[in-house]
C-alpha cells in the first residue's frame, strides 16, 4: 500500500518536528517554517526535540495523536527517525523530510514518506574541498573542525571532504577534532591544535560558527586568516559572508535553511496529486570573495 | 570466678593514630559469666580497646584469644559472628528505620525470600518488654528519646545470644530506674555464663554489678583486680595516676557552694514549644547554679533549647536582665551573654572535621575578629589557655576534634562557651561521659565561675550532682514545672520523689503489622 | 515501669500518619490533576495512541529512575545512567542479528558490568559517588561512540529484536508492561526483602549500619550494579523502540531521573523513600512534555523550545516546593 | 571572668608556628594535585612538540580562566555541603544581558553602557544565585534540586531574552575583559589569579571562611554555636552566581559574540570536577581554593594533551574519565 492521501483544503494543520534550536542555522529554518505557515494561514504544530532523536520520535507521536494533516520532519538521525516516519504512515499521515534524511533501507521516498527536501551534505564537503584544492594548488596542511560527533552533517561533510582531497597528494589533514558546530568550542579546539601544528595552512570547518571561532583563534595566535591560513566552511550565514568580505574567511558552501516556501508548496502539489520526485535538492549557492558582498542581504 | 577457661584474653594490644599513641601494650581478661569493669580517664583508650576487639579498628600489635582460640576480627560482622556483640559509646542506630528493624537489622526473620514482619515486630516487642520498654516498634526509632534508643541498642546487643557482650558507657543517658533494669539484664546474662565488659564513669554502678575491674591510664592497663578488693578511693587514684592522699574523699562532688546570689539574669514564664514542652517557668540569678531535674523526656532539653532560641516559642515569655527578650536564633541569645551546651555532643556539638582550635573558638569568632579577619595570635593564646585549664587531652590545637575521646570532646565544647565569659550558661548533661577526675575539675570550675557572678542552669540525670551542686533545683514532669526545691530541701530522695510522682505509664497503640514505611 | 512515651508520642503519631499519607498521595493527586487538565483541554490527549506512546517513551526514564531510587536511598547518586543506556543501545543493536534474547542479555550484561565498576570504585576505592559516576558518564559515552564508531547503529529487523520496543499485548506496549513489572518487583525488593531494608539502613546511617554488622560495601556495589542493569534495559528499549543503537542519546537523562525520584519524595540524603512515588514522579515530569506539545497544537500560541524549558523549570520548582512542604512536616520534629 | 582565672598564657609565636604547621597538615591534598600537575606538565614538555612556549601557556591559562573563576564559587558552595548546577545557565544569562547594555547604551553614552555591561549582568547572575540560596534556606530544598531548577530554566531564560539569536559585536573597551593583555598577560588570567588569591585568603583568615566550613561540617552544631547558617548559605550561592556572571562576560568577550545556547554549556560539570580533582571532598566541611586552581589546571592540561595528540573524541572521553578518577583516588587517602 502506498502513501497516505491528502485531501485538498485551503488550510491545513501541519506539524514541524525540529531537531534542536541551538544554532543560527536551526533558528533560521524554524523561522522560515513558521513565517510561511502564517503567510498561508495554516496552523503549525511546532515541536523541538532538543537534540534527542528519541524525543523527536515521541514528538511525532504527539502530532499523530493530534491528527495533524501532514508532518514536516527534520530528522536528527537517519535510523531512529525512520521509526517515526513509519508510524506516521501507519496513521495515514503524509511526511516530508527536511534538511536531513532517514535510512533508505528502513523507509523509502514515495512509499513511506513523500520526499526529502534539503542539501547533500557529502556534496557540500566535496565542494569545500574542491575550492580549497584550487585555491591552494593542491598543497595544504589542513586542520578539520568536525561537527557534533555522530550527527549526519558531521559524518557526511567529513566523508565528502576527506575522500575528495585524497586525489591531491599535496593536501594532508594533520588534525581533525570536533568543535560541536559551536563558535566557542571551535575557537578553543583551534587554539589548542594551533600549538601542536603551527605549520597549518588551511582550516576546513563543518559549519560557519566553528570557522568564525577558528578565525578568532588564528588572530589570537598572531596569524592572519585569509593570508597565512585559508579557511573554508559550510552554511553561508551572514556573519560568515561578512568574514569573507573582511578577507578572513575564504569561502562557504551554502546550506540553505529557508525551507518554508519549498516545503509547503511541495505539500500542496502532493495534495493536488502531482508526481513528486524522491529527492528535492536545494540549489545551494557557493559564496566566496566574488559574490559575498552581493549575497549578504539575501543570506540569513 | 569460674575461670576454667578465660573467655577473653587480650594481650599487648598497641594502637596508634596519626599523632596519637592510643593504646600501648594494653591487656584485658574476662572470664565466662564475669561482669568486667573497664575504667579510665577520658582518652585512656577504653573505646579504642573495645573497637579493636570488635574489628572496628585494626590493631598494630597484640593478640586476642576468645575461648582459647586466637582471633582477629576484620569487621564488626566478623566479631558478631564470633559471638561478641557490642553497644558502642555513641548510640549507633538508624533513626529513620522502625524500632523493630533496628533490633533485627542484618538478621531479619524471613519467610522464604521475604521478611516476616509479623514475627519481627512481635519478637522485638517481646524483647523490649524485658527492659520495660513499651513502644510502638513500627515507629521510626528517631521519634523516641535518647533513652529509648539506648535501651533498643542494649536489647539488640543482648538478643544475639553472644558469649561476650560489651557495653561502652551504656548508662550515660539512662535514669536510675532504667539503670536498674539494665543491671537486672546483666545479672541474667551473667547467670547464662555470658561475659560482660562494662564501661562507665559512674563508680557506684561498677561496684553494683561488676566482679572484676581493669584500670587503664594513658593507653596502658595499669591494674586488674576483683571489684571487692579495691576501694573507690584507690580506684580513682589508680586511674588518675595520683597518690591516694591527693584524691578527695570518695562520694563527694567537687562543688563548693557559692555566696548569696545577685540580681536576676533570666526569667522564663510558662514556656511552651510543642508537645514536649507545655509550661515551664524558672529564673536564674547571677552567681547561682540552678539545677533542672526530670525524667528522660520530661522536657528539660526542650526548656533549655527554648530559652536559648534553638526552638521557637509557641507560648510564654522570657526576660533577660529584666528586659523582655525573644530569640529567633541562638545567635541572638549568645549576643545577650547566654551560652548553651547541648546534651548531644555528636550531632549538636562538635564539627568533626575542624580542629580543636576552631571548634573551641567557634562561638567566639566574632569577638576574635577585626573587621571580619580572625586574630590568629589571640585565638591561639585563648585556645592554649583553655586546653591547659581544662586539661584537654589532645595532640594539639590542630588535631581534628573527632579524633578526641568522648570526654575530651565534651571539655572542648565547654571551653567553647567558657571562653565567651557568658553571664548565663545553660548546660545539658555537662558531665555526661566525663571521668571522675575531669568531672571534679568541671564542677569546681563551675562553682568558681558562679562565685564570680556567672549564672548557671544545669540539666543533669545524676541526682547527686544536682543535690550537691545546685543552689535550687527546678523539677519538670511531662513538660511542666511541677515544683522548685530550695537549698534547704535539696536531697536526692526529694528530687527523685518530685520527678517520678505517679509517672503515668502509657502503652502506645499497636500499629498495623509490617507497617514499615518504604 | 514506663520509659517515657510522653503523650507527645501519640500526638506526633496521628499527625505523622496523616501527613505521610498526604505525602505519599500528594504527588499522585498532582498527577491526576495534570491528566485531568490535559483531558479537558486537548482532544486526543487521552486517546489510546497518546497514552501508550507516552508510556512507551517514558518507560526508559521509568526504569532508570527505579535504579536511581535505590542508589539515592543509600545516600548516593548515579550520573552515568544516560551514557550507560546509550552504550547498551549500541551493544544491543550490534547483537540484534542474533535475536532479541542474546541482544537483550548481552547489552544488559555489558551495562551491568559498568554499573558494577561504579559500585566497586565507590565501595572499595572509596571515591565519592558523584565523581565516580561523573567519570563513568564520560567513559560510557566514549565507549558507546567507539563501539558505534561515531554513528548510530541500525538494528536487525528480521530476528525479533524490535518486538520488545514495538510489540504489544492487546494494544498495551510491552515496554509499558515491562515498566509495571519492574516497579512491582522493585517495591517488593524494597519493602519485603532484607536487601531493601539494608539499602535504607545504609542511607540512614552508614556508620551505624556498619557497626551493626551490615556489609555496607556489598549493599553499595549491588545498588550501583542494579542501576547499571536497569539503565542497560532502558538502552535496549531505546534501540528496539527506535530501531537504532544511539551513542549520542541519553544526554541529561540522569537529571530527569533524579528529579523524578525527588519529586516522588525520596530524600537525596538517603534513608527514606518509596519506589511507587518515583514512578508517579516520572509520569508527572514526562506528561509535561506531552502537554506542551499539545498546547502548541491548539494554535493559540507556539511555545518555543526556550519557553518550554522555562516552563518545565517552573513546574519542577512548584512540585518540589509542595513535595518538600509535605515531606518536611512528615519528618517534623523526629530528631 | 575567664581572664581572671587565666592559666599560663602561651607566648604567641608558637601559636602562629603551629598554625602554619596546621596549614600544611590541613592541605596535604594539594600536594597530591601538585604532583599530578607536574607529571602532566613534564609529559607534555617531553612528548608534545612546541609545548614549552609562552603561546601554549597563554592558551591554556586563558582557556582555564573561566572554569577556575566558576570553580572557586563552586568550592565555597561545596564546602557548605551544597552543590550548584546552575552556574552554566547563569553564565548564559549574564552573557546574554551584556551586549544588550553596551549595544544600546542609555542616553547613547557608550562609556555608561560598558559600565553597566560590566556590572548589571554580574549582579543579575548574583541575584539568581541568591534565588538558589533562598530556595535552599527558606524552602528547605536540597541544593541539587534547588539549583537543578535554574539549570533547566536558566538557559531558557537567556534564550528567551535573545530569542536564541546570536549577538555578535565588536566593542574594544568591553572586550578588554577577555582580550586585554596588560604587560602581555591576558586580562582574564589576572582576574582568575585575583579571584583565587582573594578567596584563598577569605577561607584561611576570615570569620566567614570558618563559618562556611562549620556549616558544611555540622549544621546543627554550627547553629547552636551562633553561626548565622542561613546567611552563610545565601552568601555562598550568591557568590557562586556573581562569579558565574563574571565568567559569562569573559566568554562572550573572547568570542565577540554571545550565544545563549552555548555560553557556559557543561560548565557545572567542569567546575565540580575541578573542585573534586583539587582535593575538596564533595561531602562539605572542608575546602581548598588552591587545590581547585590546580584541579582545573590538571583537567585543562588533560584536555590539551588529548587534543594536541589528536586522540579521537571518543577515546579522549575514556582517558579523561580514567585520569579524573585517578587524581581523586590519590587524594582521597587523607579524609
Ligand atoms: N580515630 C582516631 N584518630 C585519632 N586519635 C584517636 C581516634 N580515636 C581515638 N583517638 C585517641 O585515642 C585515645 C583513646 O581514645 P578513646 O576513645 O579510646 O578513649 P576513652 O577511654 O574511650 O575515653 P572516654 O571515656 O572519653 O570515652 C584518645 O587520646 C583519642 O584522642
Ligand atoms: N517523643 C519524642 N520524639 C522526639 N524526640 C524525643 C522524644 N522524646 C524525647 N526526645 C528527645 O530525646 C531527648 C530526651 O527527651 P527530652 O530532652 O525531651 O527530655 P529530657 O528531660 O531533656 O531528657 P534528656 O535527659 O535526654 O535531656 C531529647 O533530645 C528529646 O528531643
Ligand atoms: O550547520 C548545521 C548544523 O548546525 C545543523 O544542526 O544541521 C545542519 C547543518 O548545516
Ligand atoms: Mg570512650
Ligand atoms: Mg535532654
Amino acid at each position: 500500500q502506498g502513501l497516505p492521501k491528502l485531501a485538498q483544503k485551503k488550510t491545513y494543520k501541519v506539524g514541524f518536528a525540529q531537531t534542536e534550536s541551538n544554532n543560527p542555522w536551526r533558528l533560521a529554518q524554524t523561522k522560515s517554517m513558521q513565517d510561511e505557515a502564517k503567510k498561508l494561514g495554516w496552523q503549525l504544530v511546532y515541536t523541538d526535540a532538543a537534540g534527542s532523536a528519541a524525543k523527536q520520535v515521541s514528538d511525532v507521536d504527539s502530532m499523530i495523536a493530534q491528527r495533524v494533516d501532514a508532518i514536516f520532519l527534520a530528522p536528527r538521525e537517519e535510523k531512529p527517525l525512520a521509526a517515526a516516519v513509519k508510524k506516521a504512515r501507519a496513521a495515514g499521515i503524509p511526511v516530508i523530510l527536511l534538511d536531513r534524511t532517514v535510512d533508505p533501507k528502513l523507509a523509502k521516498p514515495g512509499v513511506d514518506y513523500v520526499t526529502f527536501i534539503g542539501s547533500d551534505f557529502v556534496q557540500e564537503g566535496q565542494r569545500a574541498a574542491d575550492w580549497l584544492a584550487k585555491k591552494t594548488n593542491g598543497k595544504a596542511t589542513i586542520i578539520e573542525l568536525e561537527g557534533t560527533t555522530g550527527s549526519s552533517p558531521a559524518n557526511d561533510r567529513k566523508t565528502g571532504f576527506d575522500t575528495y582531497i585524497k586525489k591531491f597528494p599535496g593536501m594532508k589533514i594533520v588534525a581533525s577534532q570536533s568543535g560541536d558546530f559551536a563558535r566557542d568550542k571551535g575557537r578553543q579546539v583551534m587554539e589548542t591544535l594551533l600549538q601542536a601544528h603551527p605549520d597549518v595552512t588551511a582550516v576546513y570547518a563543518h559549519n560557519d560558527e566553528m570557522a568564525l571561532g577558528a578565525i578568532a583563534a588564528l588572530e589570537a595566535a598572531g596569524k592572519q586568516p585569509g593570508k597565512d591560513v585559508t579557511v573554508v566552511s559550510i552554511d553561508g550565514e551572514k556573519d560568515a559572508l561578512q568574514a569573507i568580505i573582511d578577507g578572513k574567511l575564504g569561502a562557504t558552501v551554502e546550506c540553505n535553511p529557508r525551507f518554508g516556501p519549498k516545503a509547503y508548496e511541495t505539500l500542496i502539489r502532493y495534495a493536488r496529486g502531482d508526481k513528486i520526485p524522491a529527492k528535492i535538492i536545494n540549489p545551494d549557492r557557493f559564496f566566496d570573495a566574488n559574490n559575498a558582498k552581493a549575497s549578504l542581504s539575501t543570506s540569513y | 570466678m569460674n575461670d576454667a577457661q578465660p573467655l577473653l584474653v587480650m594481650e599487648g594490644i598497641t594502637k596508634t593514630f596519626p599523632g596519637v599513641l592510643a593504646l600501648q601494650d594494653a591487656s584485658l581478661h574476662v572470664g565466662q559469666g564475669e561482669v568486667h569493669a573497664l575504667i579510665g580517664q577520658n582518652g585512656a583508650g577504653k573505646s579504642t580497646l573495645i573497637k579493636i576487639l570488635t574489628g572496628a579498628y585494626r590493631r598494630d600489635r597484640g593478640t586476642v584469644r576468645l575461648a582459647g582460640q586466637e582471633v582477629d576480627f576484620h569487621s564488626p560482622q566478623a566479631a558478631q559472628r564470633g559471638g561478641i556483640s557490642t553497644i558502642y559509646q555513641e548510640v549507633n542506630l538508624v533513626g529513620f528505620r522502625s524500632v523493630a528493624e533496628n533490633v533485627f537489622l542484618g538478621r531479619e526473620p524471613r519467610r522464604g525470600l521475604f521478611i516476616d514482619w509479623r514475627a519481627m515486630n512481635a519478637e522485638a516487642r517481646r524483647l523490649l518488654e524485658r527492659f520495660g520498654v513499651r513502644v510502638d516498634v513500627t515507629r521510626p526509632l528517631a521519634s523516641y528519646s535518647v533513652a529509648v534508643q539506648q535501651m533498643v541498642a542494649i536489647a539488640r546487643a543482648v538478643s544475639f545470644q553472644s558469649r561476650l557482650v560489651i557495653m561502652d558507657e551504656p548508662t550515660s543517658s539512662l535514669d536510675d530506674r532504667e539503670v536498674e533494669t539494665l543491671f537486672g539484664v546483666i545479672r541474667q546474662l551473667k547467670g547464662d555464663g555470658v561475659g560482660v565488659v562494662f564501661v562507665s564513669h559512674r563508680l557506684d554502678e561498677l561496684y553494683a554489678v561488676c566482679d572484676r575491674v581493669t584500670i587503664m591510664r594513658d593507653g596502658r592497663t595499669v591494674d586488674e583486680r576483683a571489684m571487692g578488693d579495691i576501694s573507690k578511693l584507690e580506684l580513682v587514684a589508680k586511674m588518675l595516676g595520683k597518690e591516694i592522699g591527693e584524691v578527695r574523699r570518695e562520694g563527694e562532688t567537687a562543688f563548693e557552694r557559692s555566696g548569696p546570689p545577685g540580681e536576676t539574669l533570666l526569667e522564663a514564664w510558662h514556656l511552651r514549644t510543642g508537645p514536649a514542652l507545655k509550661d515551664a517557668s524558672l529564673n536564674v540569678r547571677a552567681g547561682e547554679i540552678v539545677g533542672l531535674a526530670g525524667l528522660l523526656g520530661s522536657g528539660r532539653s526542650e526548656t533549655a533549647r527554648a530559652i536559648f532560641g534553638a526552638d521557637d516559642l509557641t507560648g510564654g515569655e522570657l526576660r533577660v536582665n529584666g528586659a523582655p527578650a525573644r530569640f529567633r536564633s541562638p545567635a541572638g541569645a549568645i549576643a545577650r551573654g547566654i551560652g548553651f551546651c547541648s546534651e548531644d555532643r555528636k550531632t549538636e556539638g562538635i564539627i568533626p572535621h575542624m580542629t580543636v582550635r576552631e571548634n573551641l573558638t567557634l562561638a567566639l569568632l566574632p569577638a576574635l575578629a577585626r573587621s571580619g579577619v580572625v586574630d590568629a595570635a589571640r585565638q591561639a593564646e585563648i585556645v592554649d589557655r583553655f586546653i591547659a585549664q581544662l586539661g584537654i587531652k589532645t595532640a594539639g590545637p590542630d588535631q581534628k576534634i573527632r579524633e578526641l575521646s568522648g570526654g575530651n570532646q565534651q571539655k572542648v565544647l565547654l571551653a567553647r562557651w567558657l571562653c565567651l565569659n557568658p553571664e548565663l550558661l545553660i548546660l545539658d548533661e555537662p558531665t555526661r561521659g566525663i571521668d571522675v577526675g575531669a568531672k571534679a575539675e568541671i564542677q569546681r570550675l563551675l562553682s568558681e565561675l558562679a562565685r564570680e557572678g556567672l549564672g548557671v542552669l544545669m540539666i543533669s540525670s545524676e541526682l547527686e550532682e544536682l543535690a550537691e551542686g545546685s543552689n535550687r533545683v527546678v523539677v519538670l514532669r511531662e513538660g511542666r514545672t511541677v515544683t522548685e526545691l530550695s537549698r534547704e530541701e535539696l536531697t536526692q530522695d526529694r528530687i527523685m520523689a518530685a520527678m517520678a510522682q505517679d509517672p503515668s505509664p502509657l502503652a502506645v497503640t499497636g500499629a498495623p503489622e509490617g507497617g514499615a514505611r518504604g | 515501669m514506663s520509659l517515657l512515651n510522653p503523650p507527645r508520642e501519640l500526638a506526633r503519631d496521628r499527625r505523622a500518619r496523616a501527613v505521610s499519607l498526604l505525602q505519599r498521595y500528594g504527588v499522585l493527586v498532582a498527577l491526576a490533576l495534570l491528566i485531568l487538565f490535559g483531558a479537558l483541554r486537548y482532544p486526543g490527549f487521552l486517546s489510546a495512541y497518546n497514552v501508550f506512546t507516552v508510556l512507551g517513551y517514558n518507560s526508559m526514564f521509568g526504569l532508570i529512575a527505579l535504579g536511581m531510587t535505590f542508589v539515592i536511598m543509600t545516600g548516593g547518586i548515579d550520573l552515568s545512567v544516560g551514557s550507560i543506556a546509550a552504550f547498551a543501545s549500541v551493544i544491543g543493536a550490534l547483537l540484534s542479528p542474533h535475536g532479541l534474547w542474546p541482544a537483550l542479555l548481552g547489552a544488559v550484561a555489558a551495562a551491568t558490568l559498568l554499573g558494577l565498576v561504579n559500585g566497586l570504585l565507590i565501595a572499595y576505592a572509596r571515591i565519592l559517588p558523584f565523581i565516580t559516576t561523573l567519570a563513568m558518564l564520560l567513559a560510557a559515552r566514549g565507549l558507546a561512540l567507539l563501539f558505534a564508531n561515531n554513528q548510530s547503529v541500525s538494528v536487525d529487523y528480521d530476528h525479533g529484536f524490535t518486538a520488545l520496543g514495538q510489540g504489544n499485548v492487546g494494544g498495551v506496549p510491552f515496554t509499558a508492561v515491562l515498566l509495571g513489572v519492574a516497579y512491582v518487583l522493585g517495591a517488593l525488593l524494597l519493602r519485603a526483602t532484607p536487601f531493601g531494608r539494608h539499602v535504607l539502613a545504609v542511607g540512614g546511617n552508614e556508620e551505624a549500619a556498619r557497626l551493626m554488622g551490615l556489609n555496607v560495601e556489598r549493599v553499595k556495589v549491588l545498588v550501583y550494579t542494579l542501576s547499571g542493569a536497569l539503565a542497560g534495559l532502558a538502552g535496549v528499549i531505546l534501540a528496539s523502540q527506535f530501531g537504532a543503537g544511539q551513542p549520542t542519546e541519553g544526554l541529561g537523562w540522569e537529571l530527569t531521573a533524579i528529579a523524578a525520584v525527588v519529586v516522588g519524595g525520596t530524600l537525596l540524603t538517603g534513608g527514606l523513600g518509596s519506589v511507587g512515588s518515583t514512578l508517579v514522579g516520572v509520569l508527572l515530569l514526562g506528561i509535561i512534555f506531552n502537554i506542551l506539545n499539545f498546547e502548541n497544537g491548539r494554535g493559540t500560541i507556539s511555545l518555543s523550545a526556550y519557553w518550554q524549558s522555562v516552563i518545565r523549570g517552573a513546574f519542577l520548582l512548584l512540585v518540589v516546593v509542595l513535595q518538600n512542604r509535605l515531606t518536611r512536616r512528615a519528618a517534623g520534629g523526629g530528631s | 571572668m575567664a581572664d581572671s582565672n587565666a592559666g599560663p598564657v602561651a607566648p604567641q609565636a608558637p601559636g602562629r608556628a603551629r598554625q602554619r604547621a596546621g596549614w600544611w597538615r590541613g592541605h596535604t591534598q594539594i600536594h597530591a594535585a601538585l604532583a599530578a600537575l607536574v607529571l602532566l606538565f613534564l609529559f607534555n614538555a617531553l612528548f608534545t612538540p612546541h609545548f614549552l612556549s609562552v603561546q601554549t601557556l597563554n592558551v591554556n591559562l586563558t582557556q582555564v580562566a573561566t572554569t577556575v573563576i566558576v570553580a572557586v564559587g563552586m568550592t565555597l558552595v561545596i564546602a557548605t555541603g551544597g552543590i550548584d548546577l546552575s552556574v552554566g545557565a547563569l553564565m548564559a544569562i549574564s552573557g546574554a544581558l551584556a551586549p544588550m547594555l553596551f549595544g544600546h547604551p542609555p542616553f547613547g553614552n557608550a562609556a555608561l553602557g560598558v559600565l553597566l555591561a560590566f556590572t548589571v549582568p554580574v549582579l543579575v547572575a548574583g541575584g539568581f544565585g541568591l534565588f538558589n540560596g533562598t530556595l535552599i534556606t527558606r524552602f528547605g530544598l536540597q541544593p541539587f534540586i534547588a539549583t537543578l531548577i535554574l539549570f533547566i530554566a536558566g538557559r531558557g531564560i537567556a534564550q528567551v531574552m535573545t530569542n536564541g539569536q546570536l549577538q555578535t559585536f565588536a566593542n574594544a573597551p568591553f572586550q578588554y575583559i577577555g582580550l586585554g593583555r596588560p604587560f602581555g598577560i591576558p586580562f582574564q588570567v589576572i582576574l582568575m589569579l585575583a579571584v583565587v588569591a582573594l578567596f584563598a585568603w577569605i577561607m584561611a583568615r576570615t570569620v566567614f571562611g570558618r563559618y562556611v566550613l562549620a556549616v558544611g561540617g555540622n549544621e546543627a552544631a554550627a547553629r547552636l554555636a551562633g553561626v548565622p547558617v542561613q546567611r552563610v548559605k545565601l552568601l555562598v550561592y550568591t557568590i557562586s552566581g556573581l562569579l558565574s556572571g563574571v565568567a559569562g562576560l569573559i566568554v562572550i568577550a573572547i568570542n565577540s559574540s554571545s550565544d545563549a545556547n552555548q555560553v557556559g554549556l557543561n560548565m557545572e560539570l567542569d567546575a565540580i570536577a575541578a573542585v573534586a580533582v583539587g582535593g575538596t571532598p564533595l561531602t562539605g566541611g572542608r575546602a581548598t581554593i588552591l587545590g581547585t586552581l590546580l584541579g582545573a589546571l590538571i583537567i585543562q592540561l588533560i584536555r590539551f594533551t588529548l587534543l594536541a595528540k589528536g586522540v579521537p573524541d571518543a577515546a579522549a572521553l575514556v582517558v579523561k574519565a580514567a585520569i579524573i578518577l585517578l587524581a581523586v583516588y590519590v587524594q582521597r587517602q587523607q579524609h
